[in-house]
């Protein structure tokens, strides 16, 4: 008796969840979009952020009609930063959901390992966050697009700031690992091109610390030791916070030289920091929430606070960003067909809230632009903001198609 | 006929720091002679053992077995030489089955251990000569039960049968009815007789229990505060005055 | 219990699991064949792994360091040219080889916990190796394989491009390795290596070099570790520190208990176990640390010898 | 000379957070016999719980004082019913369980507080500097290097001279003697789980003006305690200290002279010690 119970209990859950994974067969099938952030874990702050601005965005579009008339769905997953376990997430967005775009990406190290797997999936991807100038440089391909800052942009915009001060000996403190090490070498080499007479701390001197670091000390103490005159800066998220902390108590940010960061205008680091983030310091941003004031700056800065009740980070603009870009490649081409979309998203120009991008057709990296600024207290906001503010045009801070490496075509 | 001395052990010292427990003990085990050694609590007797069995490296003296100087070897280079031991506290392989308790040592003698891709189950010899050993004992008809799963005087058993195994020329039996009830010790003395006279293989024990010690050994030694007391027949220790105050009199009489 | 009838049914339950899983990719979708491919190379990492650790009684830390130098090794040689895949596999499993016989030489001294420590230990130190020797391993970003070489034999040329492919690649691969540490353990050795973990003073005194025979054992589980990252390698065409780091040695420690330690199949079925339960979970909640913990919980806390091992003893007693 | 001992400082600042939440990781091994991997979670719930506490009444005193005792209650709590069951198990069943709480305790935290990051000040008394050479050091680190050894000394007081202290050596070297001679083993158990929390959460209320709050706060710390834990000697109460110091003075130093292996100082530590003294520096054999 029981037993039969049981049976029949299963054949109606089976069903039930058949009905389930079939949905609206009758109504036209929703555009899916894949995400993969990191969502757990130490980092999933930004997978957060990411997945925000991204259910923003498929809100305002779903309000609007949609695209081509259909309803945007998104599908989120977890990368945990680790690539085995992004390239499994990919997968089972292309195979097992079968969306019609990929975006996401947080680490570097992570893009770097799963982009050469995207062709294979034949699903354009856009990348959001990671910033290794490598995907749109010696391992671009056809199906991977970026719309955010890279490395090499933001750097070249933080070698123009340096360039414009007095300061001529430099040195870096960053995070152990290839992000570190190689926005300190962009950083030297662009410096050394606007002004051949500056010079840098040999390789013993400089600071790498390994990205588990909560004690910055013995790092302050080797930098301040060494007497520079500038300092750059390539550290982010939870180190960047440690790292202000210990280095305000320690006399770092006192003057005695200049100070870059590349990553210090990222919101989470400033709502963490609040008034204990110094003034008066130069620091760049992948996107800034009030570089500008344009109609698309403005409605996306407000409806995120007002729903999130913080401003938008860079990531969750670049999630925020992706799904417009996506949405207007798809108008532009008229279709969802993905090999119609990639050509669409091939030199598309779009006003996103950072401003108008450029995707380059041949690297696929989004002309963007970059903006810098000196932390500022104003009584208007909780968080230090920029003043002044410097926005350095895409067009002035994106290498050569010929230089980035990258031979498509 | 003068029969070879299996162990000669030639003032035999170890200290632990500043303790001594063996100051300068010489002896020797002829082949084939059923010897005990004897002693109160502390005299040191499983020290000795584990001096000549190789766990410890002794502070003075020298160890011959079978005419080779094996004084500081380890335990492991030994056996192989046909000098095994059973322990006071039942140590075997308890979750291994009996007969596979028995086959670890075999698989060892006969160069087996690294043999890694041959099944165990097809050694054949192996197993038939597993069971003689346990039929030895008596334990043949338990030879698939685990370990773990025996009465305690049959684990004592177990722990013969791998001495035994390598078909050694020296057994030493550190106290082998150590927590048997009176029907196991039985038993057990028997098992010891039979062996020493059947096997070829000569038996070297310390014991407690100075019935059993009386009723097998062909020989004694006595030890007390680690220096050899005396050394005789049965018949002799028994009468001999300093070993009785060494025992304060009492058990000797048991 | 019969040790026999449990080996034939072991035996038995091997072939007919490698029968269903050779049909498993006609009526799966493509994802979970992929998802099937992981499980068969996480499985052969915590058969590995369980070789030291159910077998011999070592708990080791640091399994992902040799699964770590079989995949790097593998990516490495194909990215500097070698051709032939088989050739490839083999250079991770002898980079394993030399790696484990190393590390193992000093490591098989200790026992329990720090014997953990010890492999945890020198895992790190190649994790750190492969996340800072930029020039050879791409450092902390890692190595990716545009391209898996074509297999070749009798004269056909197979691609590993396709899901499917590589799935019976890796199922062959991995029925193959099982098969062998199938027999290490029924060998004399295998006995060996028991008797070490139940008694390891008492087979000393039974003339047995116990430290050689963990030895032996630590390069036989590196080598197997080796291969199965050699595999994953291939499968997912990167190489990456993550996969040497301590928390990568943690997957087969929990796969193994969450399956049983005591069967020879336990740890395999744990790596199932775990793959279903995380693309559950990962499915329903972006929290699935939090339910992946409460599951785990009452698992350690109510089932001894892992889920397998219970299912298992279930029967035996009930016929008992 | 000015760069040693500023690094000197730096060194024992870190090492004594560190010997903080190693001698609670040490202890409960000692008594227990369980190597508790959800020690750096729950060093990172007393950073929480007391900034909550600080944001409530506001003080940081009280936080620093009421958020630890807050998370020993949460450390008795999984004791009596999680840890229980498997005290007569593996020490890598206890391992995979201790991992299974860090899961669980560490997602609740995001849950709860967000994944974000978050900061506390140090009070007014220990937020300044003060000169040393031609540099300024902050004194809520000097706070640090202090506030070790005194709860160190405490401890070894409360070991040494306290019946409970006694009645916990007693246990931990012979639980079926502590029974015999009528300690109710169960009861005391709980107690230095709490106390081992304690010091693990008083670590993190101590670290909390001095490094971001973050979900990541527990991963970070417990492969260290591990080690300090490791190569001082399991279970020993000076091994701890020295091991800390040793590792807080390595990873100071190795800033100036390690370069690319300095990631790997902490493991090659350990593996010299456990090869030289394999019992860990004050290991009992």
């Amino acid at each position: 008796m029981k037993r039969s119970q049981l049976f029949s209990r299963t054949i109606l859950a089976v069903l039930l969840c058949l009905v389930m994974c079939m949905p609206a067969i009758a109504a036209e099938k929703p555009i899916k979009l894949g995400f993969v952030y990191i969502m757990s874990g130490p980092f999933s702050t930004y997978g957060q952020f990411a997945k925000q601005g991204a259910q923003l965005a498929i809100d305002e579009i779903n309000a609007s009609g949609g695209i081509l008339g259909r309803k945007v769905e998104g599908y989120f997953e977890d990368s945990t930063g680790k690539p085995d376990v992004a390239a499994r997430a990919l997968k089972k967005l292309v195979y097992q959901v079968g969306v019609d775009c990929l975006i996401g990406l947080d680490s570097s190290g992570v893009a770097k390992t799963v982009v050469p797997l995207i062709p294979q999936m034949k699903t354009p991807l856009i990348i959001t966050h990671a910033a290794t100038p490598d995907v749109t440089g010696n391992i671009c391909n056809d199906y991977v697009f970026r719309i955010s800052l890279n490395l090499a942009q933001n750097v070249k915009a933080a070698a123009k700031v340096a360039s414009e001060s007095k300061a001529n000996l430099w040195t870096t403190i960053g995070p152990d690992y290839a992000f570190g090490h190689q926005s300190w070498e962009y950083f030297q080499k662009y410096l050394k091109e606007l002004k051949p007479g500056v010079k840098f701390m040999p390789k013993d001197k400089v600071a790498f610390s390994p990205i588990k670091t909560t004690d910055f000390s013995s790092y302050i103490t080797k930098i301040m030791q060494s007497k520079p005159e500038g300092v750059f800066i390539s550290l982010w998220g939870g180190n960047l916070i440690d790292f202000v902390r210990q280095a305000d108590q320690m006399g770092f940010f006192k003057g005695d030289f200049d100070v870059l960061m590349s990553l210090g205008a990222a919101t989470e680091v400033l709502y963490a920091l609040k008034d204990k983030m110094p003034v008066g310091i130069w620091v760049g941003t992948r996107y800034w929430f009030l570089s500008n004031n344009s109609p698309v700056n403005v409605k996306f800065r407000t409806a995120y606070h007002k729903r999130f009740g913080q401003y938008p980070s860079y990531n969750a603009h670049g999630a925020y960003g992706a799904v417009y870009t996506y949405k207007a490649a798809v108008e532009k081409a008229k279709s969802v067909d993905k090999k119609a979309v990639i050509k669409a998203l091939e030199g598309l120009s779009i006003e996103l809230p950072v401003g108008k991008i450029t995707i380059r057709a041949v690297d696929h990296q989004a002309v963007t632009d970059a903006c810098w600024g000196k932390t500022a207290a104003d009584p208007a906001y909780p968080i230090r903001i920029l003043k002044p503010m410097r926005i350095f045009p895409g067009k002035e801070i994106t290498r050569p198609v010929e230089q980035t490496g990258c031979k498509r075509k | 006929m003068a029969t070879r001395n299996i162990l000669i052990v030639e003032n035999l010292h170890h200290q632990f720091g500043k303790f001594k427990v063996l100051s300068g003990i010489s002896l020797e085990v002829p082949e084939g002679r059923l010897t005990a050694l004897i002693g109160p609590n502390g005299a040191g007797k499983t020290t000795f053992y584990n001096v000549i069995s190789g766990k410890y490296v002794p502070t003075g003296g020298k160890v011959i077995f079978d005419g080779i100087d094996i004084t500081g070897m380890p335990a492991y280079k030994i056996a192989p030489l046909g000098l095994m031991r059973s322990f006071q506290i039942t140590n075997i392989f308890l979750k291994l089955s009996v007969l596979e308790n028995v086959l670890v040592p075999l698989a060892l003698h006969y160069g087996k251990t690294f043999s890694c891709l041959t099944s165990l189950g097809k050694e054949k010899s192996l197993a038939e000569k597993a069971m003689v050993i346990l039929d030895q004992v008596g334990l043949k008809d338990r030879a698939f039960r685990p370990a773990f799963e025996l009465p305690y005087g049959d684990k004592r058993l177990v722990e013969i049968a791998i001495a035994l195994a390598r078909r050694p020329k020296l057994v030493l039996l550190d106290e082998p009815t150590a927590g048997m009830n009176p029907e196991e010790t039985e038993r057990m003395i028997l098992l010891i007789r039979n062996l020493s006279r059947e096997s070829g293989t000569t038996f070297f024990l310390t014991e407690h229990d100075m019935k059993v010690v009386f009723s097998v050994a062909q020989y004694i030694f006595v030890l007390h505060q680690g220096e050899l007391l005396a050394e005789g027949k049965p018949s002799e220790i028994r009468e001999n005055k300093a070993v009785k105050e060494a025992y304060l009199g009492g058990a000797l009489d048991a | 219990m019969g040790r026999n009838t449990s080996v034939k049914s072991q035996f038995i339950s091997g072939v007919s699991i490698f029968g269903i899983l050779a049909l498993c990719p006609i009526f799966f979708p493509i994802y979970w064949t992929m998802i099937l491919t992981e499980i068969l190379i996480m499985g052969l990492f915590a058969m590995s792994f369980n070789l030291l650790f159910g077998y011999s009684g070592l708990l080791s830390f640091g399994q992902a360091g040799f699964f770590g130098l079989g995949a790097y090794a593998t990516t490495i040689s194909i990215l500097h040219g070698v051709k032939s895949i088989w050739l490839a596999m083999l250079i991770g499993m002898a980079a394993s080889a030399i790696g484990a016989t190393l590390i193992g030489f000093l490591c098989v001294r200790r026992d329990e916990i720090f014997f953990a420590m010890l492999t945890l230990g020198f895992g790190m130190m190649i994790y750190t190796v492969a996340h800072n020797w930029r020039e050879l391993t791409g450092g902390s970003d890692g190595l990716s394989l545009f391209m898996v070489p074509p297999i070749h034999f009798f004269g056909l040329e197979v691609s590993l491009e396709p899901p499917r492919a590589m799935y019976y690649f890796s199922l062959i691969i991995v029925a193959a390795a099982v098969y062998i540490l199938w027999r290490v353990i029924r060998s004399p050795f295998g006995l060996m290596l028991m008797a070490s973990r139940e008694n390891k003073d008492r087979l000393y005194f039974v003339g047995a070099n116990v430290k050689n025979i963990r030895l032996f054992a630590f390069v036989i589980a590196g080598v197997m570790a080796g291969l199965s990252g050699a595999l994953f390698s291939l499968f997912n065409h990167m190489a990456a520190p993550s996969f040497v780091h301590w928390s990568f040695s943690a997957r087969p420690v929990l796969m193994t208990i969450l399956g049983g330690s005591e069967i020879f199949f336990g740890p395999a079925c744990g790596a199932a176990i775990f793959f279903v339960l995380e693309q559950l979970v990962t499915s329903i909640t972006e929290n699935w640390m939090i339910v992946l913990g409460a599951i785990l919980i009452p698992v350690v806390i109510f089932t001894p010898k892992g889920i397998l091992g219970t299912v298992v003893s279930w029967f035996t007693d009930n016929k008992a | 000379m000015e760069s040693f001992v500023v690094n000197l400082l730096n060194g024992l600042s870190w090492g004594m957070l560190l010997f903080l939440i190693s001698v609670g990781l040490t202890t409960v091994f000692g008594v227990l016999g369980v190597l508790n991997f959800a020690h750096g979670s729950l060093f990172m719930l007393g950073a929480y719980l007391s900034m909550w506490v600080m944001h409530l009444v506001p003080s940081f005193w009280a936080g620093l004082v009421l958020g630890p005792v807050l998370v020993a209650v949460i450390g008795m709590v999984i004791e009596v019913f999680f840890l229980r069951p498997v005290y007569d198990r593996d020490v890598s069943y206890q391992l995979l369980l201790t991992f299974a709480i860090l899961l669980v305790l560490d997602d609740a935290v995001r849950l709860i507080w967000g994944p974000g990051y978050h900061v506390v000040e140090a009070p007014q008394i220990l937020a300044g500097v003060f000169p040393l050479f031609n540099h300024s050091y902050p004194v809520y680190r000097l706070f640090l290097v202090c506030i070790g050894p005194v709860i160190g000394g405490g401890l070894w007081f409360f070991f040494k001279f306290t019946r409970w202290g006694k009645l916990i050596r007693a246990a931990a070297m012979d639980r079926e003697m502590a029974e015999g001679i009528g300690i109710r083993v169960p009861l005391l158990f709980t107690a230095v789980f709490g106390l081992g929390t304690w010091l693990a959460a008083l670590g993190g209320a101590l670290a909390a003006p001095h490094q971001s709050i973050g979900p990541s706060m527990g991963e970070r710390v417990i492969i260290e305690s591990f080690i300090v834990v490791v190569i001082g000697g399991l279970g020993s109460f000076p091994g701890a200290f020295i091991g800390a110091i040793v590792l807080g003075f390595l990873e100071a130093f190795g800033t100036v002279f390690a370069g690319r292996i300095q990631m790997a100082l902490p493991y090659i530590l350990l593996a010299v010690v456990l090869l030289i003294r394999p019992r860990g520096l004050f290991g009992e054999k």
